[in-house]
């Protein structure tokens, strides 16, 4: 049900430029909108991409907010990895990992 | 009048996004092959063309998450990703919302769509669009079918939406082309990313081309995450072209190109 | 396990927001045959009540307007209006997700539904439930049938809802009852609020008992607006309740209440 | 497409206390937010109930708006009779007067 939450809130900042700017203003406020557990606002905020992997945002939704974060693709990919390897396999959803931590298919 | 044309293309942000970074002698066949199928549309004197996507969250949520959706507006925008990581404008696309209302209550005689008076586009069609149409000639009907949020609609489904819109597209005046467009095999935006089973794909594209329903829905959803990825949930789109279609497919581009995340096919069938 | 319980009632924010306004000759029989179905509910052990509801703009707009939804929460909230006006106190309403997602995904194999993971309840479930589940007992999952913004599904579509859920019903292991609750005729929200035309009532409830899919959905929308009102769009519910139901329905209560703006209706179908 | 942007404004305030609060404060700051004629805006703050109904929002939109506003049923009622007479019969949508301007069928 926090999932649900946490990828509302980046649903809503993907489509929307009033909310990214609100987010970039002041993203306590903007979190605060949302029925978030402490470690799921704190992966929001920071942003911890590999911690939003990790619990299970879907990837077509984490993938947009990293370029929002202005995350190079190569990046974005081992900023996942990481989480992995800190935080363990996906908890929730389909976006689970099936290569290996030092893997990179496409060479990124 | 008829439907004039039924296409499949992959899709994909790296498609465009990352085009630097892939191997030329890959990236530019597909480049041409997706370009040529634009000019087959354009010669078929096509006036509207109906893209079957496999959105991203750009419009359809798990508040409310349609199995099948169909534009209905006279004017879409798009893309909904940064126009400099996409690398493609953010632009206005012509819709036609009588068009689609005909359209859409003809479908509704067999499957049950959501009907969308705004829409925002995402990678999903504006990478099809922009090879497709660059002059932003056609006029855009988009259609979706839930290939992301589980449950997923079933594959029988698909093909039955397929068959809806050829209905639906055999019953206006107007001549209409289609496409549809998704990945086969794929793990987009995972650490797997670039991940692509060709097998699968090549097994799965000579299913497509043979338009035979029993075959080309065969397939569990588990079987489909286990062989072709969370992304290769997008067959859906490919299933429902080859049934509007009905007849055989030609696959006229195939590679799987893994800096673009995706099997990277081009092909179209025989309408019968 | 199986559908233990398929009925129909009439909703309308009146029955509740206006109940001073109404003769007590009309208004009590009502309510108490109301409440009566409420404990006939209770007395076949139902564990989860599916209310098929036609909601009013709480959740769905024509930015993706679903021709059919589900929803697939653990918990609800409603209502969404004043609860002065509405004279229902706003309150937490317990879903059950996990039972959505199997009756959902049976329902899939033949109707295209949305799937919804938050709801916000409008009259059209809350008052109901006001009535029918008073101690909120019951778990609840709402199904809901566009009939508000055209173009609207097909009668025949909502028979072939009706009986997917009774498919689905059917394969879970918990005892489901349902009820459709919409309005027969009515002209609401209008200058017109309080006409009912009673003929077509009576009419359409005795194609109702038949549970004759041919007589239920013999109906064209131009025909229902002209007899029967924009509110008579709602009919959609009541059809698939029967389907659902498969056997002959009893009215056990039936009067045009012109303040509470619809013709008001309780009864009940035999699930064979 | 513009009746579109005011029923999307009525249909994001009934549902959200949010919008609400703001659309209290400074309605015409909300109502910048959509894509609407002078005339739609007009009777969104006024409020002009017997235009909005007139220009089609639909009636199942229009009367939660009407409760927003305070507005008793037989007062929103007759608005919309009022509405018609001013302006002539609804000009799109389903929710359209079959009753005459002086009827009042559930007598209020
Ligand atoms: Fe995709
Ligand atoms: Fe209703």
């Amino acid at each position: 049900m926090s999932l649900y939450q946490v990828q509302k809130l980046l649903f809503e900042l993907n489509r929307d430029p009033a909310i990214q700017r609100a987010f970039e203003a002041d993203g306590g406020a903007v979190a605060d909108r949302y029925d978030l557990t402490e470690e799921e606002r704190r992966a929001l905020l920071e942003p911890d991409i590999g911690l939003l992997y990790v619990l299970g945002v879907n990837g077509q939704i984490l993938m947009h907010f990293a370029a929002f974060k202005q995350i190079a693709w190569a990046d974005y990919l081992q900023r996942m990895r990481d989480g992995v390897r800190i935080h363990g396999p996906i908890r929730a959803g389909v976006y689970k990992m099936t290569t290996g931590l030092d893997e990179k298919v496409a060479g990124v | 009048m008829t439907l004039v044309f039924s296409g499949i293309c992959s899709h994909g942000p790296g498609i465009t996004g990352r085009a630097d970074l892939a191997p030329p002698e890959l990236r530019d066949p597909f480049y041409a092959a997706y370009r040529k199928m634009g000019d087959a549309i354009r010669a078929t004197g096509a006036e509207a063309l109906i893209v079957i996507a496999a959105e991203h969250f750009a419009n359809f949520f798990m508040n409310n998450m349609p199995a099948y959706a169909i534009g209905m507006a006279d004017q879409y925008e798009g893309p909904i990703e940064d126009p400099d990581w996409l690398r493609i404008p953010r632009q206005q696309v012509r819709g036609d919302a009588d068009l689609s209302r005909r359209l859409i209550a003809e479908v509704q005689q067999t499957v049950d769509v959501a009907y969308a008076e705004e829409w925002k586009f995402d990678h999903g069609i504006m990478v099809p669009l922009h090879f497709l149409d660059p002059a932003n000639a056609l006029t855009i009907i988009p259609a979706n079918i839930n290939c992301q949020g589980p449950p997923l609609t079933p594959l029988h489904r698909a093909f039955a939406f397929g068959r809806a819109l050829r209905r639906a597209a055999d019953a206006v005046p107007q001549r209409i082309a289609l496409v549809g467009t998704g990945g086969i095999s794929h793990w987009p935006c995972t650490p797997d990313s670039g991940r692509i089973n060709e097998a699968w794909d090549r097994d799965f594209l000579d299913r497509w081309a043979s338009a035979d329903e029993a075959r080309l829905t065969a397939y569990t959803d588990a079987e489909t995450y286990a062989d072709g990825g969370q992304g290769g949930y997008e067959i859906r789109t490919f299933i429902a072209a080859a049934a509007a279609a009905g007849g055989k497919g030609i696959v006229d581009f195939y590679a799987p190109i893994p800096i673009f995340s995706t099997g990277c096919v081009v092909g179209w069938s025989e309408i019968v």
